[in-house]
This record gives C-alpha cells, structure tokens and sequence, in this order.
C-alpha cells in the first residue's frame, strides 16, 4: 500500500470548515486518471421542516478507527490510489461541509463505484451523530432506525 | 464479585441520562448482551434507545456474546448519523 | 427549471486550466445536502504506454451544444439542482484536469446515480477528441470503436 | 445538377486529408447515408475511418436516412475521446 513511501489514506475530524481545495493535490498522482469528490453539506429542507443548522459530535477515537477501517477496506476493495475522508464537528451552517470524501484511482469506474459505498459504510458505521436544529428552535438528535 | 463498570454515553443517551457516562454493577466477566442488559436496568429511561444501540468496547463493535473483561472501555453507540 | 431567475446548468470548454474551486459556490444551494465532483486528468501510464500530455480539440459550437443537451437531459432525469460541465481544449499535461462535472442535489443518492451517466455520454457523445502525445515521440488521435 | 458540399472534417480525419474540410459533389436533397458514401469515393484513404464515424448536419447528430439541403452545415465525426 505504502511502497511509495507515500500514505494512501487520510482520515481526519476537524473543528473548523472543510475546503476540498486544500486536498486536491494530495489525491493526485502521475499515474491516476479520475478524482472524485463528495461533500455533504446542511440542507435547510428536510420535508416540512426548515433547518436552521446541524451540530455534530463523535467518539472521536473510535470514529477515527472506524474511519480508518473503512479507509482500509475501500482502498483494497476498489483499488483506490488515494482516500481522503474529513468529518467535520461541532456547528455546520446551511451550505457548509459536514462530509469530505476524495478519492482517486487510474479509471474512472473505480471511484465512482466506491464513493456511494463509501458514504454508505460512513454513515451506518462510523459513532458520528448530527443534531438538527430547526427554525422553530427545535433541537432533535437523529438516530435512524 | 461486583464490579462497577462505567458505560459511555453519546449523543440522545448522554442528553437522557445528563451525565457523559452511566455506572453499573456487574459480575465479571460477563457478556456484551448481560451489558447491555444492565444498562436497561439501571436506567428505564435508556431502554428504547438502548435496544437499537450497539455496544463499543475497547472502541470496537461487539455483538451481544462478546465477552467482557474488567478494564475493558464500554461506549454505548445509539443509531449513527454522520456524513 | 429557472423559476428562481438562476440557471441549472452551465457549460464551457475552456483553454487554460480548470479550477474546480471557482465552481463551488456556483453548484451550491440552501436547499442541497449533496455535492460531487468528477475531475477527468491525464494519466502518465495506458498499459506500457508512457504518456507525456494529452492535447484536445473539439467541434466547439457543436460540442457546446451537446453539453447543454446532455446538460438537460441529466438535470430532468435524475432532478439536479446545479450541474456544470467544463472541458478544457489544447495541452493537458500529466495531473492536469481535462474535463470537470460537479453537481448538486437534496439527496446524495441524486449525483451519485448521476455522475457515471453524465460521463458515460459525455465520452460518447460529445464531438471532442484527445491526441495522446507518447514519451517516445508517438503521437496519435484516440478514436475509441 | 450537382451541388458542392464542404464535409468539415477533425481529428484523425482532417490529419489524413491535411485540410479541415473535403469538397464533394452531389445531387441534392441527398441522403446522408449518401453523403457518407460520397465521402469514401472521394477520399478512399478516409473510408475505414468514416464508417466509424457518424454525420453531424447543422450540429446535431443524423442516422443515414435524414435529408440532406442546399445549406445544411455536415460535419463528418469520427468516434470521439473527449473527457
């Protein structure tokens, strides 16, 4: 994985806003033709409800090893050549990133099979938890079931 | 033999309970299941979020037959909802 | 599709280089909780092949027009909010982006369907073709059967 | 009466013919199936690759039986590789 000398995965939490463009170099390589990039950001509608921010909080270490398993298996699964995963705690405004995934491989069909897997695996498994603050000045954990 | 174990809590369990861990007595070793079990016990007001959550120890999942060991770290890990 | 007085979808082929980051406040939207982002680069190695850069050209008028047809297609299909295709013409060196696809929906399962269309017609519609430039001098259209 | 048309050619075909567009002469309205046919007698050394390639009238793609006018712009596309 790491014959190069150079990592393959990043896994990261941070406190502060996500900027994809800080990554982009770090997901490049000579010898990938296809990076593809997901972000998941605060949506104000969510049905009849209008959100006015998502707050999130995690386990963080064991949300960093499980981010890093499941680095480890998708990297190995789809051959990635770079993977970057960023969650974002604490307040995330409406059309801020709370979820950075970037990823890179020689074709594109690698990348784009592993990201919707990836965010998948993400959101059932990693101890990451949003509460949604809604304009009427509800606040609401989510727990899917 | 007792032993107090103190579970971690997270998220709606934290909020329900007001403390960031929940204390409970238990022989040792016992199963993730007797955990589980337990913490239904000690607190009713967890039991429904309790019983879709999944037991962490040592930062790992477990299912219910895991066994657990004193020393070991117990996070309760209700339904996850990063990304 | 423009009832809010913004546009959906924007198109450009473009001669100098891509900047994925000058786009993502284009496709961002109150009411989306997902961004992807494709970036198609040059790739150094095909088989045994050392490839020094890539030079494109396309059917301008004609490829902009395909763009923006496969731009609504894919808007209506799969209910994009925001979608921008650019494609860059001329040199493309090793590392360098030749076409970007970024999108937008309320859900992610929207672009996440959307993203290997897009460029699967893309690639076979669109009248633009790549000169792949060898590392051994050779240099021949690619001209997929 | 036969009609002059200028095929725009791109790529692999305009390097095979060193020019950016091929002169042929037809009886219109003619198919473009029949355009495409004018094209190869015109230019053998393009054949192999105009019947992989597909006709573009006015810049919108055509199957061979679309009519061909006085005015329409044609444009001959070999199998594109953009992206």
């Amino acid at each position: 994985m790491e014959a190069s000398g150079r990592s393959t995965i990043r896994v990261e939490l941070v406190h502060s806003p996500i900027e994809l463009a800080q990554w982009r170099s770090w997901v490049g390589d000579p010898d990938v033709g296809a990076h593809l990039w997901f972000e998941g950001v605060t949506r104000r509608t969510t049905g009849d409800q209008k959100t006015s921010r998502l707050t999130y909080e995690a386990f963080e270490p064991m949300a960093l090893s499980e981010l890093q398993r499941l680095g480890d298996w998708a990297v190995e699964r789809f051959a990635l050549t770079r993977l970057v995963i960023v969650h974002r705690l604490g307040t995330v405004e409406i059309g801020e990133t709370s979820v950075l995934v970037g990823c890179s491989s020689p074709h594109r069909a690698a990348v784009m099979m592993a990201m919707p897997e990836i965010m998948n695996r993400l959101k059932s498994e990693v101890p990451i938890w949003k509460r949604q603050h809604d304009q009427d000045g509800e606040v609401r954990w989510v727990h899917p079931r | 033999m007792l032993t107090r174990i103190d579970v971690l809590l997270f998220a709606a369990a934290r909020d329900l309970i007001g403390r960031d861990s929940l204390a409970i007595d238990l022989d040792l070793p016992a199963s993730a299941g007797a955990v589980l079990q337990a913490v239904c016990v000690a607190a009713p007001q967890l039991a429904p979020l309790a019983t879709a959550s999944r037991l962490a120890v040592n930062r790992s999942y477990v299912d219910g037959s895991a066994r657990i060991e004193a020393g070991d770290e117990i996070a309760l890990i209700p339904p996850v909802s990063g990304g």
